[in-house]
């Protein structure tokens, strides 16, 4: 409907190429960093930024890792909340070790942890395959947060066994501890977000990507192509979990503030984490920020939708009845569209492109 | 072929070859040559090791013995992404294509092998990477062009259909600028006019890139036309070898195979 | 020196140092273990016959207990509750059949997995706002006493609970090798087509398979659940039959069973000889990590035959 | 550009502009190909370097001032430039249509007598080469795309590489060798040979100069205020007059750029990427791409088809108006806005027609009811009537005086003038200077004081605006003495949708009968969604149901003619449904698919006397030419059906 494309014609490879080849397209991403970087702050509280829009990004960024290594390597992974947990870990470590250092250097050598870590565990991955996989990518979930929980030091011998986010600022902006502004916050989440999307989706529409795909569609084609697929496996863990580990330490000091070993556990991350991207659409860097966004604010919504039509239940009962309609809602939701968000996002751009024909 | 076709060294050759699945020898000593810019075709009944034959070659299996030298390296076992990057490229029986990516990501992938720039470059998607990405873009482009799927470009692979997923994954191969080119049945499943454009894909090739290509493919008439030489494999057997005369003549191949209707 | 005494030589000396103890902790294993196979079987049965890796059998396990805990608190008696219980775990079997198996008919498995995960989370909320989320207990008549058997001390309860679940696994693989039905069940993982010529409808099968998994759920529930109480974490119950899985295999039933039991034995030896020099706590990963150092070995897992890539 | 050119035109042949662009206009993009996935584009410089160097290749090869150079293949870039390299040596370019068979190519060359041939590929390659030997006249063939010409060792072959590698060396060695040659030329000079296909007898080569091409290019342009800013698609043939006048004359008159499809199949795919703001087309394609329009509409959603028709029901009221710059209410105005963001803005973009500022249909009548549809989605769509003979325009309709059943007045500086037997005659400065080789033909057409005849029958009404009937020597009497126009009736049946092709008979005859070809896509989408099931264009046009529909067609075309006294006896008696589609290959129809009268009369004399007597059916065997050149027979049992007469004792309502 809004789509005028008839004229955009591309003289160059570079522009048919191009992240947004379509015009409307480009107008499109404008608004919307508009909204998210002007308008947002100035409308959104204190509530907003802490309950739905902080948790969003950093779930996002947590689920783009995650779809690297499952959307487009095929390399089902449920160890998310522990590479996660290893970000937030060696954060932890290096700000309070090293004070001085700044808390984004931190961040990012976190992910290089988190990196080194994941590769490890990706090591199976040349020899075991699809669900025997995924069985033993938990073995480094429980594994590492064994290790988080049982060795002192990583907690700093704090005897309650949290690590907490220390002050810290960042060209005089306090990003981390108690104190920290939440717009403050909000934009460190969302600056790691944008940078993060756009460096997956580059990886993704390169050779790299398409190394990725080749393995996950039909990896002994890709072999005989010549794609290395230990190489390319252990490159996807790599990455994914770079992603992950700096999610995880965005997810402790930006949004949290402080945590134990059980903030990374199945339940809490890894099956959130993989169901945003199943929900979002595999393969898709889109599709994982619309299912971390659905996925963080379904239980939000949840939560409060019954007292605000004034129904009220206990703590109790509300809280399995969420786990219900949640469970429900997911299997609906695969039932509808078991290719996600991406999915229907295509549709209904695909129907406004060729509006009013229908093909 | 009209006039006389000329041909360089041997750039393949196989000796003893034998292979075998938990004790059925499916390969047995088999052994031939390929030279420079010629159209080799490996042909027998089902079963006769003609697939596995090639999955040798391009070390896919790993034969119990044996001697390949491609262009004069030999090596015993080696890699298959080894083999890719010596310039050995393969179509299969099977179409073996990324169903969930486009014609042209296909192509890309082809080409993998050739593109170096790493991902802290890609990431950035800025500088040599973009570069790069371009350059083999137009490459990639000169592939569709040659094998006129252009207007499929931007399909998913998944929705086209079966000979058109043929041409892709011939592009795909072609992609790589092999010095050799391992064909699978290329023609399996096509119609008649699906296989005489094939047949002139595949001769192009061969001429206009110089490209080796060893085939192999069922329907006897395609075979005669157009290779150069035949390999004739039964029961794992090398029975016969020579010009498509030649094999046409030899007994042991028309009991084998000739004689046996097919299809 | 003093690490590697700690984890490569004390152990063993400690195991060799007392072989009654050793014994004791074996068939400790052993008792835990077949009822991880008795899991594990349910878990193989619903993957072979729809596909489904299903992550919702813990939280089966759990529901059913606290089904048939919520009956007996409202003083049915013990036999009707558990036949009341299976109605209602083969009531849901129709209902998952028809309302979610059906329609996710030809997904991908990730995505069925991701249902069984909405699955689990279904039967937690429901289990536990039908009959409450505090811990229960669960007497089903079975005295929980110890005593020793040729120098080796055995509980009663477990010893019951294993032949129960021992039988129960021979009755299954019978009944998958020896019967029509069985036989069917087993076609169908392997050829919808075939399973058709058998004569069963598809969507039967379903059925059969996940009320057959709710009937081992309701097994285990009170196996477990007589021993520590029906409560939430019966569900991790889920998490112990994996490893059994991919050391023997998602769809192999001797796998399950053999796999169920060795991961028994070796948890329970790590944990008692081992775990001291970790710290304690191991269980939650050391299978885990068993397995996948298995499998790095064998990758087709205890059964599963080499595989031959064709292409 | 020094004093002493002063006096010498310096744009008045096509080397020359070639040369004034390349200064002017440099690095603006003269020429679009897609090719390679993406719009390839030239820079006028640059296509001044490329045909210099070919110009001196083919002069290198031996080419003589004067010689002629047939030019045959697809919109190509390079084919473009070959004619203009011709020009540049002295040479005279003959474009030929590209899917000619070897023998209609054959006679080109021949009667051309063509020492050189620039063609597009392989295809092309081995058409010359079939004929090659009965051409002891020519000399070399020049080939643009190499593929699987690669054993093709034939010396007198050359790529257009080749040829221009050569001109690069002749170019250094001898520097001023074509800016001489160029300069050497004057606009009187012949600038193109165009064979045209004719309905009857053989092609005729028709002679036009530079000037003529240059003077009606620019006249057109300024009328309609075209510059370099407009694009068109280069789509239609170039042995066609009007690819010709707009591809080239346009181009380089006024700058516009020219932007060439990937290929014949996907010139729709092109038309909507490159999105031109100039564009012509004959009455078909707009007919073809209303009807998808209409079958996609057909296939949509209910509120999505109320909405459409609601919308569209808006812009016939006013859209008209509203693009004439009349007064319109508000309310109309705002709907009309609202219709252009949710309907005739996206449908134009579909359609990639979202840019276009001017587009032209003429060749044949166009259908009142899709001229009307195209300009009240605000699309300035105009009607022209022209001719090969012309240079295009001899008559043009102006922005403000369109209306759908005229042609328009008369182009700039052209005088239309009707002859006593009702033929259009013209005169102005596009006026060809002769027919090749062919004296009398020229002597017939073209008067001593330069009035040219068209050959069409047509009137100026009070407004002067010129009205075409039909064919002038196609136009018959009823034995009752009433005038008989098939072409006009035929036009009228083929705009509906599901009428492809007619033929109708009459003159001489006591009533008028027709033949009917089905519109396939069109029935057949039709028949799907009644359930009707079918095997093939033979097996649906057989169908009963179908028959009903057609001849539904014809008693609305009856009620049509029966308002007009003239026409009243004109109205279709009989008709049948032709069992196989009308072919060029069969040469049934022309290439340019205008009905080839005597074939058909010839050929199916059987049915045409079924028609004109009071048999109920007919049968019928054919030859047919399948697509891969083999031919065979098709027999088949035709129902003859009678259509409603409106009677022409009664009196018409309008009286």
């Amino acid at each position: 409907m809004f789509y005028r494309e008839a004229g955009q014609f591309k003289s160059s490879y570079q522009a048919d190429q191009a992240i947004f080849p379509i015009i409307q397209d480009r107008w499109f991403m404008a608004i919307v960093f508009v909204v998210a970087y002007l308008v947002i702050p100035l409308i959104a509280d204190e509530y907003w930024f802490q309950a739905v829009l902080i948790p969003f990004y950093v779930f996002a960024i947590a689920a783009i890792g995650l779809n690297i290594l499952t959307g487009y390597c095929g390399q089902v992974s449920l160890g998310s909340g522990a590479f996660m947990a290893v970000g937030a870990y060696a954060t932890f470590k290096l700000v309070t070790g090293f004070p001085e250092l700044n808390i984004i250097i931190a961040f990012l050598l976190s992910g290089l942890f988190a990196a080194a870590v994941g590769m490890i565990f990706g090591l199976p991955s040349l020899r075991i395959k699809g669900f025997y996989l995924a069985v033993a990518t938990l073995a480094a979930q429980f594994f590492i947060l064994w290790v988080f929980n049982k060795v002192a030091w990583f907690f700093n011998y704090n005897p309650s066994g949290f690590i907490t986010a220390p002050p810290r600022e960042v060209f005089g902006f306090l990003v981390s501890g108690p104190e920290a502004a939440p717009v403050t916050r909000y934009y460190v989440s969302l600056i790691f977000l944008t940078i993060f999307a756009f460096a997956a989706k580059n990886m993704a529409r390169g050779h790299l990507g398409r190394a990725w795909m080749a393995i996950r569609d039909m990896d002994v084609a890709a072999e005989i192509i010549g794609i290395r697929p230990l190489h390319t496996k252990l490159l996807a863990f790599g990455i994914s979990s770079f992603f992950c580990g700096v999610a995880g330490a965005l997810y402790i000091f930006v949004w949290l503030g402080s945590a134990e070993t059980e903030a990374f556990d199945l339940l809490n991350v890894s099956f959130p984490v993989l169901f945003m991207i199943i929900i979002g659409g595999l393969g898709s860097v889109l599709g994982s920020i619309l299912g971390a966004g659905f996925i963080t604010i379904l239980p939000i919504f949840l939560t409060n939708a019954p007292p605000m039509v004034g129904i009220a239940i206990s703590a109790d009962f509300a809280k399995h009845l969420e786990e219900i309609i949640f469970g429900v809602m997911i299997i609906f939701f695969l039932i509808v569209e078991p290719a996600g968000f991406n999915r229907l996002w295509q549709i209904a751009k695909e129907k406004i492109r060729k509006w009013p024909f229908p093909y | 072929m009209t006039q006389e076709r000329q041909f360089g060294n041997t750039i393949l050759n196989v000796e003893n070859v034998s292979l075998s699945f938990g004790g059925v020898k499916a390969l047995d000593s088999v052994s031939f040559d390929v030279l420079e810019g010629e159209v080799r075709a490996i042909i027998g009944p089902n079963g006769a090791g003609k697939s596995s034959m090639l999955n040798c070659i391009n070390g896919f299996y790993k034969p119990t013995e044996c001697t390949i030298a491609f262009k004069g390296e030999s090596h015993h076992q080696m890699e298959t992404h080894q083999a890719a990057s010596m310039g050995i490229a393969r179509t299969f029986q099977n179409i073996a294509l990324f169903k969930g990516m486009t014609t042209l990501d296909n192509v890309m992938t082809g080409r993998n092998l050739k593109m170096k720039k790493n991902f802290l470059w890609q990431s950035l998607y800025f500088g040599p990477a973009v570069k790069e990405e371009l350059e083999h873009r137009e490459a990639a482009e000169r592939v569709i062009d040659f094998l006129e799927i252009e207007s499929i470009r931007k399909t998913v692979v998944g929705r086209l259909p079966y000979g058109l997923q043929k041409r892709v994954e011939l592009a795909r191969a072609l992609a790589a600028e092999p010095e050799m080119l391992l064909l699978d049945e290329p023609m399996a499943g096509m119609n008649h006019e699906e296989k005489e454009d094939m047949c002139r894909y595949i001769l192009d090739v061969n001429e206009q890139f110089s490209t080796t290509i060893v085939l192999i493919e069922h329907d006897m008439s395609v075979v005669m036309d157009i290779s150069d030489r035949v390999v004739v494999l039964d029961y794992g057997e090398k029975i016969a070898d020579g010009t498509p005369d030649e094999v046409r003549a030899n007994q042991r191949v028309v009991d084998a195979y000739l004689g046996v209707k097919h299809d | 020196m003093e690490v590697l005494n700690t984890f490569f030589v004390a152990p063993f000396l400690d195991m060799g140092s007392d072989l009654i103890f050793l014994t004791e902790v074996i068939i400790g294993g052993m008792m835990a273990g077949i009822m991880y196979s008795l899991v594990a079987l349910g878990f193989v049965l619903i993957y072979k016959a729809s596909g489904v890796f299903n992550y919702a059998q813990g939280a089966m396990v759990l529901f059913a207990a606290l089904t048939l805990v919520g009956l007996m608190e409202r003083h049915v008696p013990l036999v009707l509750a558990i036949i009341l219980t299976m109605g209602v775990m083969i009531g849901l079997a129709f209902l998952i059949e028809r309302y979610m198996l059906r329609k996710l008919v030809n997904q991908a498995q990730i995505i069925l997995f991701m249902a069984a995960i909405g699955l689990n989370f279904v039967f937690e909320g429901a289990g536990q706002i039908a009959w409450g989320s505090n811990v229960k207990k669960l007497d089903v008549g079975i005295p929980d006493k110890s005593f020793e058997f040729g120098g080796i001390l055995l509980n009663s309860f477990d010893l019951f609970a294993a032949c129960t679940a021992a039988i129960l696994v021979a009755i299954l693989a019978l009944f998958f090798q020896k019967t029509p039905t069985g036989r069917a069940l087993r076609a169908v993982a392997d050829d919808h087509q075939a399973a058709l010529a058998v004569g069963i409808p598809l969507n039967t099968i379903w059925v059969i398979v996940w009320s057959v998994a709710g009937f081992v759920a309701l097994v285990a529930g009170i196996m477990w659940g007589g021993k520590a109480g029906v409560q939430f974490s019966l569900v991790l119950i889920a998490l112990k039959a994996l490893p059994v899985l991919i050391l023997g295999g998602f769809e192999s039933v001797p796998g399950a069973i053999i796999g169920g039991l060795l991961i028994g034995i070796f948890e329970k030896i790590s944990e008692v000889y081992w775990g001291p020099a970790f710290g304690g706590a191991i269980e939650g990963w050391f299978a885990y990590m068993a397995a996948l150092i298995f499998l790095m070995f064998r990758p087709q897992g205890l059964f599963g035959e080499k595989i031959i890539e064709r292409v | 550009m020094s004093g002493d050119n002063a006096g010498i035109n310096l744009t008045d042949t096509f080397p020359k502009l070639l040369a004034h662009n390349a200064l002017t206009l440099c690095d603006r993009v003269s020429i679009r190909e897609k090719a390679f996935g993406i719009w390839q584009s030239w820079t006028w410089s640059e296509v001044a370097e490329e045909v210099r160097m070919l110009a001196c290749g083919l002069k290198s090869l031996g080419i003589n001032d004067g010689d002629k150079v047939i030019i045959c293949g697809d919109n190509r870039p390079r084919l473009y430039w070959s004619m203009t390299a011709v020009q540049a040596m002295g040479c005279i370019p003959v474009p030929v249509y590209q899917d000619s068979v070897a023998e209609e190519m054959q006679y080109i060359y021949e009667h051309a007598e063509a020492r050189f041939s620039i063609v597009e590929d392989q295809e092309q390659v081995d058409k010359v080469l079939e004929i090659k030997e009965k051409l002891p006249a020519l000399e070399h063939v020049v080939y643009d795309d190499p593929r699987g010409l690669r054993n093709y060792n034939q010396p007198f072959l050359h790529s257009f590489q080749d040829v221009q590698e050569l001109g690069r060396k002749h170019n250094s060695e001898n520097p001023g060798l074509y800016d001489d040659s160029v300069a050497s030329k004057s606009g009187d000079d012949t600038c193109i040979m165009l064979y045209t296909s004719g309905t009857t007898g053989r092609p005729k080569g028709v002679m036009l100069s530079h000037n003529s091409i240059i003077i009606t290019a620019r006249n057109a342009s300024n009328m309609d205020g075209l510059t370099d800013e407009d694009s068109i698609l280069a789509y239609l043939p170039m042995a066609w007059v009007g690819d010709n006048l707009f591809s080239v004359g346009q181009a380089y008159t006024t700058g516009i750029c020219i932007n060439c499809p990937e290929s014949s199949e996907t010139v729709l795919e092109d038309l909507r990427e490159v999105g031109p703001s100039y564009f012509f087309a004959p009455p078909r394609i707009f007919e073809n791409i209303l009807t998808t329009a209409t079958i996609r509409i057909e296939d949509s959603a209910k509120f999505k088809q109320r909405m459409f028709h609601y919308f569209m029901g808006v812009a016939k009221r006013v859209g008209i108006d509203i693009l004439d710059g009349n007064r319109v209410a508000f309310i109309d105005r705002l709907l009309y806005s609202l219709g252009d963001l949710l309907v005739y803005g996206p449908l134009k973009n579909v359609l990639g027609l979202s840019n276009i500022k001017l587009a032209y249909t003429g060749g044949v009548a166009i259908g009142p009811d899709i001229f009307v549809f195209y300009r009240s989605l605000g699309l300035n769509l105009k009607q022209l009537y022209g001719s090969t003979e012309a240079c295009v325009f001899i008559s043009m309709q102006r922005n403000g005086e369109v209306r759908p059943d005229t042609s328009g007045k008369a182009a700039p500086d052209v005088d239309i003038k009707i002859a006593d037997n009702g033929e259009v005659m013209f005169r102005g400065p596009g006026t060809f200077q002769g027919y090749f080789k062919n004296e009398e033909a020229t002597r017939e057409t073209k008067t001593d004081d330069g009035w040219v005849l068209t050959g069409d029958a047509g009137f100026l009404d009070d407004d002067n605006d010129l009205h075409i009937i039909d064919r002038a020597k196609d136009v018959g009497k009823l034995t009752n003495n009433d005038m008989f126009a098939p072409n006009f009736i035929e036009n009228k049946l083929k705009f509906f949708p599901q009428i492809r092709e007619a033929v109708t008979f009459g003159d001489g005859r006591d009533y008028v009968a027709s033949f009917i070809n089905i519109d396939l896509e069109s029935v057949a989408n039709w028949a799907e969604r009644k359930n009707l099931a079918y095997s093939g264009y033979t097996d649906l046009a057989g169908q009963e149901s179908v028959a009903e529909l057609i001849k539904d067609c014809v008693e609305k075309v009856n009620a049509d003619l029966a308002v007009d006294e003239n026409l009243r006896s004109s109205q279709i008696k009989r008709f049948l449904i032709l069992h196989k589609e009308l072919d060029a290959d069969d040469g049934e129809l022309t290439r340019t698919r205008k009905v080839r009268r005597n074939v058909i009369t010839e050929r199916y004399s059987e049915l045409i006397n079924a028609l004109y007597s009071d048999a109920s059916h007919c049968e019928i065997e054919a030859q047919v030419t399948f697509e891969d050149g083999r031919s065979g027979t098709i027999r088949a049992d035709l129902q003859i059906r009678d259509a409603k007469v409106i009677g022409s004792n009664q009196s018409v309502a309008a009286e």
